[in-house]
């Protein structure tokens, strides 16, 4: 019995390891479908969340161009979020469950989007650098193993790059702009940079799961690597702008052929992670509020729905 | 007033409600019940607003002054917005939120279709765009209304209360005004007397099949064609018009 | 930044706490639960601005450029307001409005009897005269907390709810910021360092006389000194700012 | 009995014919009572509901002087509230009941405050013209015969006329302002001129209560005669703002020496009075709130007071 699981563990690994894709219904290793729920779910989970930053600004948009992109992007995010979930019902949890798990503080989201969205030049930062750190580990997980979400990110990919070609024109329209458009976009790249550094996860050295993932192809570079890579790509795009990035160690190093960069404030990050951050209680609030007061409708909509069909039963009956 | 600024003025009056209530909506967006419809919603948001960017570029060029569709969108006092009192009420629910959009859709659909044979080249043809959008906002809306009316005793509860309350705003869609007027006769603007039968034809067919009461008919109120609004419409101004107040004269 | 820049920035940070709390306790005047904390509450709000007025008519005078208090009090951006981000929290029932506002008295009365004896006059003779009202508040607001605490259990429980929402956003009061320390070096602005014993002293009796729970020491967030806010306050602005921003450049 | 009911009565109004005040435990007509709850608790009503159409503009308020002025009135009108029901409890009736009143729709208030407030403009008409009238009523009030009712007028009077002055000079300020503020008071004075003179009720054709009221000095000018009032005092104010009032049959009539004014529209009048006013159900809503949700505020009060009674009580007879 053991031996069988253990075989059938290792053709599982082989299969991942020839680049097949696994397919829900296809043998899986619980930990490998619990992994999966977690991490896809977490990543739904950050779509949703992560309306609500951008979202606070749909009303006060300066012009129609951009409160109309600004919808739309939000609303791709709600897109991408549904498709999430949909991914890891895959995987034997409905949304309902999944949503619990938000709202109980039992699953996480993007620890970025604890953070307040204080300009109109913080929805150029969120596209250019959040949506940027995204597209580098999406860009990876589309050669994820699991089907369902490999796929998803294709998908998402495309539409993450559009959003963020956006924000950084965003913050180059700002940075061609007016003395105190250019001082909008600096003070927003300064609330924003370390935050995105964050968004790849604490140092290799503290990281756990690792290896696991590594197998699994969940993960296929390390944190540090996708942290060097953001700041690689994006110190000549900060320098094309015209705008300083908030970190007087960074340089250029020629022996690595990559850029040096001060320390990340790790207690930060870890005071967010864990509820702390400067707006946690008000998103997650305000997915609850969402919740509870969209109850009833959701009862309705059922009611209704079941009414129908028994109508149609009815009807067909006659 | 002359033909042109008629004209203006009416773009104005079609562009203003389109907007209000696209703002309305995009105020709930990352906020509904669920996820479809929290989509659906901002969907109908960005169609509104598209259509006003159609009208707004249009009376631009009408008013030939040198302005963008932003300076009309967002550099106007209260008293010179045109929409009517319906689209600034608030996002007090989702049976709120379905109600005002079922009036409004309602109406819009058959506006447009009118539209579509308006003399203005321009108008037909923003007309004939917007209704394709438009035939899907009033699926929506009625069908969400059918399904709050008759879905559980709350929300039956929930959506005839909405009902009550917007109502008396559910009237001055189809009041002619003398502008409205002008441009019928001109050929240019919708008959909005033909138009007021068909109206409250499908909101009353709606309501009957939602299993809701229609409300007795009080006094409608009006006053948003010529300017004078609700208490609301301030406040959604102070933040729709915020950025380009506190940043004048800036390209965004 | 030199001497005069300094104590500029300093009046800021004296003015901008008391202008957006007033301003939030003026978005209740008629809406109280009942006349008399109606009454009251404006007041306090009546007593801010008053305040408010003083430092910033002083700021103008130190900034030299021949602006108005109400250039400072209406026409900067976010970031450059130097208000606790207590201050922005909304009014989510009366708990979290008293409960703001016994955060905030307690730390004014404090930090008004040290300016009593700044260098500088101008803020030695505003801090006396603002003592006076705002030991009426400290009153006011401790005695509504033991009132909520102590009184029934839906009140107490909205009490402690209100305490463990702000309890996050009490510790920037006392929180030194650099701006801070050089005017206590330079013998004008207040020792936070000696205040802040005090402060939480006198919070922690209130709250234990009103039979509430000091909530588990968490992060305290901060901010707002530096001009880093919460997302409350771009909204506060859209309103506060309008009217100035809409019609610049008028007398009113 | 009945003939001593009549000389009680006989007396009485010699009383108040003799210019003598009646006060709260003197014998009174049971109807003479029942008016007075309903038309003093109506004043306070509308000191209350007033507080609504000028609250909307504090936060907007343009500059701090006039801030802090506009919260002050509205605070004197809470004030004025707290006093009149005062005057009304003397008569044997609580504060509650007589909020229940209001909030039932039982009980009426000035119908003026069902008109919104659309602009800055609007603080100063309502000063300017609102006020004014209310003054030429309150005025008269002042030799009522109930005492208190007299009274608060007085004192209510004295108030009324300094917000009057600084309602008319927020209108000066404008119209000696820009085009945008003239225009902005225009169009204040075109949406309040017609309501205002509403306010003195219907016409005396049609006026019901008049004699009865004249008798107990509740009234000692006819609606009309007060009406015309209003027009005579508020024509020269216009004319010195440099601001058209809306209303072109307005024309002073050297004969009458009064100014003849144009027909008052008493449908929009009635249709007020009976809940289709543009801010009826918005005002009393409004009211509905502070008082549902204040109510846990006041309870909790309540329970405190009597703890604290309880633990005075003990400690006084330990």
């Amino acid at each position: 019995m053991s031996n069988s699981l253990e075989n059938l563990e290792q053709s599982f690994q082989d299969r991942i390891d020839r680049g097949e894709k696994i397919e829900p219904k296809d043998w899986m290793p619980d930990r490998y479908r619990k992994t999966h729920i977690r991490q896809i779910s977490q990543h739904a989970h950050s779509e949703i969340v992560g309306m609500l930053p951008e979202g606070n600004w749909i009303t006060r948009a300066p012009s129609l161009r951009r409160k109309v992109a600004l919808l739309a992007k939000v609303q791709d995010e709600a897109g991408h979020g549904l498709y999430l979930y949909s991914a890891t019902e895959t995987l034997g949890i409905t949304r309902d469950e999944l949503t619990e798990q938000l709202l109980a503080g039992k699953a996480k989201y993007s620890s970025i989007f604890n953070y307040p969205t204080l300009s109109w030049a913080d929805i150029g930062a969120i596209g250019w650098l959040v949506d940027g750190a995204a597209i580098i580990n999406q860009v990876m997980l589309t050669r994820t193993s699991f089907g369902p979400y490999a796929r998803a990110m294709v998908r998402i990919c495309k539409e993450e790059s559009f959003h963020q070609r956006q924000g950084f024109e965003i913050m180059l329209t700002l940075c061609r702009g007016t003395e105190a458009q250019k001082q909008m976009a600096q003070y927003a790249l300064d609330r924003w940079w370390w935050p995105c550094l964050m968004m790849f996860g604490p140092p290799d050295a503290e990281s756990t799961h690792t290896e696991q993932s590594m197998k699994w192809k969940i993960k296929l570079k390390t944190n540090d690597e996708l942290r060097q890579q953001m700041v690689d790509q994006t110190v000549p795009q900060a320098e094309l702008l015209g705008l300083t990035i908030p970190d007087p160690h960074l340089k250029w190093n020629e022996s690595r052929g990559h850029y040096d960069f001060g320390e990340i404030d790790w207690d930060e990050f870890w005071r967010v992670v864990k509820g702390n951050g400067p707006c946690n209680k008000e998103r997650l609030e305000a997915r609850r509020k969402a919740w509870e007061e969209g109850a009833w409708v959701r009862e309705a909509a059922l009611a209704y729905a079941e009414k129908e069909a028994e109508r149609t039963a009815v009807s067909a009956a006659v | 007033m002359n033909d042109q600024q008629a004209l203006y003025q009416y773009l104005l009056l079609l562009g203003d409600s389109p907007m209000i209530l696209g703002h309305r909506l995009s105020e709930l967006c990352g906020h509904g019940p669920s996820l479809e419809t929290d989509i659906a919603l901002t969907n109908i948001s960005l169609d509104l607003f598209g259509q006003v960017r159609n009208y707004f570029q249009y009376a631009a060029k009408v008013q030939a002054e040198g302005k963008s569709e932003d300076d009309i969108a967002f550099l106007r006092l209260a008293h010179e917005h045109r929409n009517v009192l319906l689209t600034e009420q608030p996002n007090t629910d989702f049976a709120h939120v379905i109600g005002r959009q079922m009036f409004f859709d309602t109406f819009h659909q058959l506006l447009l279709e009118a539209l579509r044979d308006s003399k203005d080249e321009q108008i037909a043809a923003i007309a004939h765009k917007s209704l394709k959008e438009v035939k899907y906002h009033t699926r929506f809306s009625s069908e969400w209304v059918k399904r709050l009316g008759d879905g559980t005793a709350e929300s039956h509860r929930r959506m005839q209360d909405a009902l009550d309350h917007l109502w008396p705003y559910a009237g001055e869609l189809v009041q002619e005004s003398p502008l409205e007027k002008q441009m019928k006769q001109q050929g240019i603007g919708a008959d909005l007397e033909q138009i007021r039968p068909l109206y409250w034809e499908r909101v009353n067919a709606i309501l009957r099949e939602a299993t809701l009461e229609v409300p007795e008919n009080s006094w409608f109120q009006a006053g948003g064609k010529k300017g004078i609004h609700t208490e609301h419409l301030g406040y959604i101004l102070s933040d729709l018009q915020y950025m380009q107040r506190a940043y004048p004269n800036m390209s965004w």
